[in-house]
């Protein structure tokens, strides 16, 4: 079994405040990986240091590594906007760009200074993956504002697939989601996962259960438990897993 | 007092309120409408295409305002040119740059200050250093520094206050995909912040063609037409101030103050659809 | 925008570059506001004789004239009234006499003051027009600013000595005087007397009108210098346009503009 | 790389302003030296020809006109806002809101000749005196600040989360009173910053007074008496002054940038204290 991600003793620091007390976690290649966890318990921190935009918050401090394919991310040679291509996130609130629906696609790969030809094909084929094309198609230029809730995360999750990543972060993505848009959301993760590996931190148990072969357990900072999905959550080994995912506490 | 007895006390007190409040907002309507129609009204009539392409003779009492329209256009375009890219570039450098620290402070508390200075002080400095000590003379150059040096703290103010209101996650999205620190600025914080910087610039522009006490010290007061960056010029207001101070010509005096406001209305009509159009295709 | 930023850089160094002294392609005249309009009167008629000359009337008041000259700003200064002994090293000529006419509301009865008279009013020592044979009212007195040419001939030549009241109200130009005086029946200010028009009127001195006429002949004794001063004696265009000033033509048309020949021309 | 582009832009312009202030001090600190600290602002008699440099008069000059302006201008200006936010329909805002902009936009000499032709003979008519007065340069002033004290007001008004009035409404307030006892004590610090910032307006402005306020050295004894304020003197006097009466006028100056700045830091003590 290759390690897309390995963590191995990862601490974060936000100043003096200790987010992340040191963690082990191996993250296969390809599949879906959930984070499972209450607020405060440092998932947001651990997938953001996964692509380095944890490096915008001032006062901000790691210890240990983080192996990409082996290659340790926080190295000085790597070139931090290409590891953020490779490793796309979309986050827990929808957030386009204040642009139209084409620009916030074509953001990505017009850094690259690709042809526009080459763009409109990348722009048209993420939006079709993230199954938002037939919503949008005849108004590509209207604002990205002018969309549903649901479909902006669409269109984020599009605007990740055009830099065509090799992992893929959500940070609680349904949230404040209706339930169509959510499944709708799930059904395009479950696709992606031959292609992609992708890192969720579902926004409760049951988004779990539903679309991840693997899962970890973290609580304030500690990786507590974790396991494939058809162990952890069948018989979960800590009692603090067990009390989570039966809903004892928050 | 009985419950519908305060009531009705309540009630009045609001009608008062209100009747207080309109009667305030029509006042100063009032007074508004009363002063730009006074000035279109008494300077209209003497607003020709004449009096927009002679240049003034005979101290002012005849002939066009030409030569002061283009000196106010040359000194407000040369005060902006420079002003503006040095107070937005200040603007992203405090905004997107540094953490909140006593310095950061400081510069901003010492920008507000000198915003409030009044602008006879700024045409003091400016004639000993720009018209003095630098040797530009009396000019459309001296005139438009001293300028660039009295609006370059409101627009670092304004600047800042527009970029700081563009959201945080906009910067996260812009990085997450891959974009620098100066792809970020100027594909994504620029754009949105341009309203608030282009109402900045509005107001500086406004209040440079509005200056008299800057300007008269720097620019000097000739009414020949300028050839050069280093020709004196008489901008509007100065003109405006001469020829009703000096009791030359009152109908000139209006007709020049009459084309100031159009100037400035115009202007601020202009720009903010300018602003408008670029936002949109940003859309 | 990426190619914005450079071009603005351009910009600024042209700027910045084309800083080097220029030489002066104008003869800069600078100082008191009270000459500068017959100074732009005499350089109009100036350009229809002598086109290849520009002439730059700049105001800015006595001091800033003389301070420009010294700091060779400016190619010739005006002032309004004589050097102090620390500016008399610089060259200078009287090209013309202005009257220094006391103005009243054209509804004020009283016509006539002595010398005495003004500066019992100036000194606040008389406040009401009823001891000038005048309404019970109280009178506003009018003066022009510090440091101003017309202010300090007025004090040299009626307050002897004394100081004009706080009170009195100051304006920063004769124009502004004389607006004031045309608004307000009680009040009582001094301007040259080129300016005076209908909206006031000069009264006389001692029983002689202030007209061009008794400055020439002395009998009106408020006048005071205009003063053309240059950095050492004047060459070149300067010379040429002073000496203009002092040409019978631009004598004509000072006196035009209600002005005096200079005594020594 | 373009850190350092701006890191430059930044560095010119804050020597720019470390320049105006330096060349200030320099040219006002030495004839506060040489006539006394104390005599230069308590002097009570300012005559740059006898060489006595006091300034006393003109800051009760401008401390009268910018508090009279304030006490005019001030609660027409919050009416304004408050009319803009809560009483206005869209139509009137639509209009309201651009002439405030051409209201600010109206060069201040224009104020001042418009002062000096309507508003001073009405006081000479009907109050008595010459018209040039405290009272005058107050009213021009008042109309001066309106923008400023309006539009900051409004911004603070519009920014109070909306459950506020819908709160107070709920709890049977009426309108009125959901105004005066939620939303104006809830925006007062936007209020207070607006007003002081309006008041350091005031205090600068120089043109538009000169015309309208007679510019007398003396101590004023009524609102209708003509003063001179801290720019009028800079303003008036500074074509005709050299040496040591320039010297004095940038001391002026001085005093004017301390006033500012003191009025500028309780603004953003008041404002960051929400």
């Amino acid at each position: 079994m290759d390690y897309k991600i390995k963590i191995e003793a990862f601490k974060f620091f936000y100043g003096r405040e200790q987010v992340i007390n040191g963690i082990d976690l191996n993250i296969p290649k390809n599949g879906i990986f959930s984070l499972l966890g209450p607020a405060k318990s440092g998932i947001t921190t651990m997938l953001r240091a996964v692509n380095r935009l944890s490096d915008i918050v001032p006062g901000a401090r790691m210890e240990g590594s983080i192996l990409l394919d082996g290659k340790n991310i926080n190295d000085a040679d790597v070139n931090v906007a290409e590891l953020r291509r490779r490793v796309g996130i979309v986050f827990d609130v929808p957030a386009p760009l204040p642009m139209s629906v084409y620009e916030n696609v074509a953001f990505g790969p017009k850094l690259l200074k690709k042809g526009k030809a080459e763009i409109r094909a990348l722009v048209e084929e993420s939006l079709q993956t993230a199954a938002l094309w037939d919503d949008v198609k005849d108004r590509l230029n209207t604002p990205a504002q002018s969309l549903s809730g649901g479909q902006q995360q669409r269109l984020c999750i599009a605007r990740v697939l055009a830099l065509k990543p090799e992992v893929i972060l959500l940070d609680r993505p349904c949230s404040g989601l209706d339930p169509i848009s959510t499944a709708k959301i799930e059904e395009s993760l479950i696709q992606l996962k031959e292609l992609y590996t992708i890192v969720i931190a579902p926004h409760n148990v049951q988004q779990a259960v539903r679309i991840s072969d693997r899962a970890a357990f973290m609580l304030s900072g500690d990786l507590i438990e974790e396991g494939a999905n058809t162990e952890i959550f069948s018989n979960p080994v800590h009692k603090r897993t067990s009390d989570y995912i039966t809903g004892r506490f928050g | 007092m009985g419950l519908n007895a305060k009531n009705k006390k309540a009630r009045s007190k609001e009608r008062a309120a209100k009747i207080l409040i309109w009667s305030a907002a029509v006042s100063v309507m009032a007074v508004l409408f009363f002063i730009v129609v006074y000035i279109l009204v008494k300077g209209l009539p003497v607003v020709s295409i004449g009096f927009l392409t002679e240049i003034p003779s005979n101290m002012g009492r005849s002939g066009g305002i030409s030569s002061t329209i283009v000196g106010t256009v040359l000194i407000t375009l040369v005060a902006v040119a420079i002003a503006a890219p040095f107070g937005i570039g200040t603007a992203f450098y405090l905004a997107e740059y540094t953490r909140e620290s006593i310095v950061t402070r400081i510069i901003r508390f010492c920008a507000e200050s000198l915003a409030g200075i009044p602008s006879i002080v700024y045409g003091l400095f400016g004639f000993i250093f720009f018209v003095i000590y630098l040797g530009f003379g009396y000019s459309v150059l001296s005139g438009g520094l001293t300028l660039a040096f009295m609006i370059l703290p409101t627009i670092i103010r304004t600047s800042e206050e527009a970029i700081k209101t563009v959201p945080n996650i906009y910067r996260e999205v812009s990085m997450s995909l891959g974009a620098s620190k100066w792809q970020t600025i100027y594909k994504v914080v620029f754009p949105s912040a341009l309203r608030g910087i282009a109402n900045g610039i509005v107001l500086s522009i406004g209040r440079s063609i509005a200056e008299t006490a800057a300007v008269i010290y720097t620019a000097g007061s000739v009414l020949r037409m300028p050839s050069s960056m280093f020709s004196s010029s008489r901008t509007m207001a100065v003109h405006f101030f001469i020829l009703a101070s000096e009791g030359i010509s009152m109908e000139n005096a209006f007709g020049t103050a009459a084309l100031l406001v159009i100037l400035i209305f115009f202007i601020n009509v202009v720009v903010n659809m300018l602003v408008n159009r670029f936002i949109a295709k940003g859309r | 925008m990426k190619k914005i930023l450079p071009l603005i850089f351009t910009a600024l160094a042209v700027i910045f570059a084309g800083c080097a002294k220029e030489h002066h392609e104008a003869v800069i005249v600078a100082g008191s506001t009270s000459v500068q309009p017959y100074a732009e009167v005499l350089a109009e008629a100036f350009a229809h004789i002598r086109p290849d000359i520009l002439v730059d009337i700049q105001g800015g008041g006595s001091s800033a004239g003389i301070m420009a000259v010294d700091t060779s700003v400016a190619d010739i200064g005006m002032s309004s009234r004589l050097l102090k002994d620390s500016e008399k090293w610089m060259w200078h000529v009287e090209f013309a006499r202005d009257g220094l006419a006391i103005i009243l509301h054209p509804d004020n009865p009283v016509e006539n003051f002595t010398i005495e008279q003004l500066r019992g009013i100036y000194a606040a020592e008389i406040t009401n027009w009823k001891d000038l044979g005048g309404k019970d009212a109280r009178i506003h007195v009018i003066t022009r600013e510090e440091g101003s040419g017309t202010r300090a001939a007025f004090e040299e030549l009626v307050m002897d000595g004394k100081f004009i009241t706080p009170r009195a109200i100051v304006q920063a130009s004769n124009g502004a005087v004389r607006q004031l005086v045309s608004n307000d029946k009680n009040s009582i200010g001094f301007i040259s007397l080129g300016l005076v028009d209908r909206t006031v009127k000069a009264a006389s001195l001692g029983g002689v009108a202030a007209s061009r006429e008794n400055i020439t002949d002395e009998s009106y004794s408020l006048y005071r210098p205009f003063l053309f001063i240059t950095n050492g004696a004047p060459e070149g265009d300067a010379k040429i346009f002073i000496d203009f000033a002092l040409s019978p033509e631009g004598q004509r048309i000072l006196s035009l503009e209600g002005l005096v020949e200079g005594m020594n021309p | 790389m373009s850190k350092y582009v701006f890191f430059i832009l930044a560095l010119s312009s804050i020597s720019a302003l470390a320049l105006i202030t330096i060349f200030i001090i320099s040219r006002g600190a030495p004839i506060i030296g040489e006539v006394g600290f104390f005599d230069f602002v308590f002097g009570m008699t300012w005559a740059p020809g006898r060489g006595e440099y006091g300034i006393f008069p003109m800051i009760v000059g401008s401390v009268t006109v910018t508090l009279g302006a304030a006490a005019l201008g001030v609660p027409i200006g919050i009416c304004c806002s408050i009319f803009m936010t809560e009483f206005a329909p869209a139509a009137l805002r639509n209009f309201f809101r651009p002439a405030i902009q051409l209201l600010a936009g109206i060069p201040s000499v224009v104020y001042g000749f418009w002062g000096l032709i309507f508003i001073v003979p009405l006081i000479r008519e009907y109050l008595g005196g010459p018209g040039l007065s405290i009272l005058a340069g107050a009213v021009i002033l008042a109309i001066m600040i309106l923008p400023t004290v309006i539009s900051i007001t409004e911004v603070s008004i519009l920014a109070l989360p909306p459950e506020y009035k819908a709160g107070a409404m709920a709890l049977g307030l009426n309108h009125w009173q959901a105004i005066k006892t939620v939303l104006l004590p809830a925006a007062k610090s936007g209020i207070v910053a607006a007003v002081i910032l309006g008041i350091g307006r005031a205090i600068g402005e120089t043109m538009a007074v000169i015309m309208v306020l007679g510019n007398a050295v003396a101590l004023p004894q009524s609102i209708l008496d003509p003063v001179r304020t801290l720019t009028t003197n800079i303003g008036i006097e500074m074509g005709y002054a050299s040496g040591t009466q320039s010297q004095a006028l940038f001391a002026t100056g001085i005093v004017l940038f301390a006033v500012i700045m003191l009025l500028n830091a309780a603004a953003q003590f008041i404002t960051r204290k929400k």
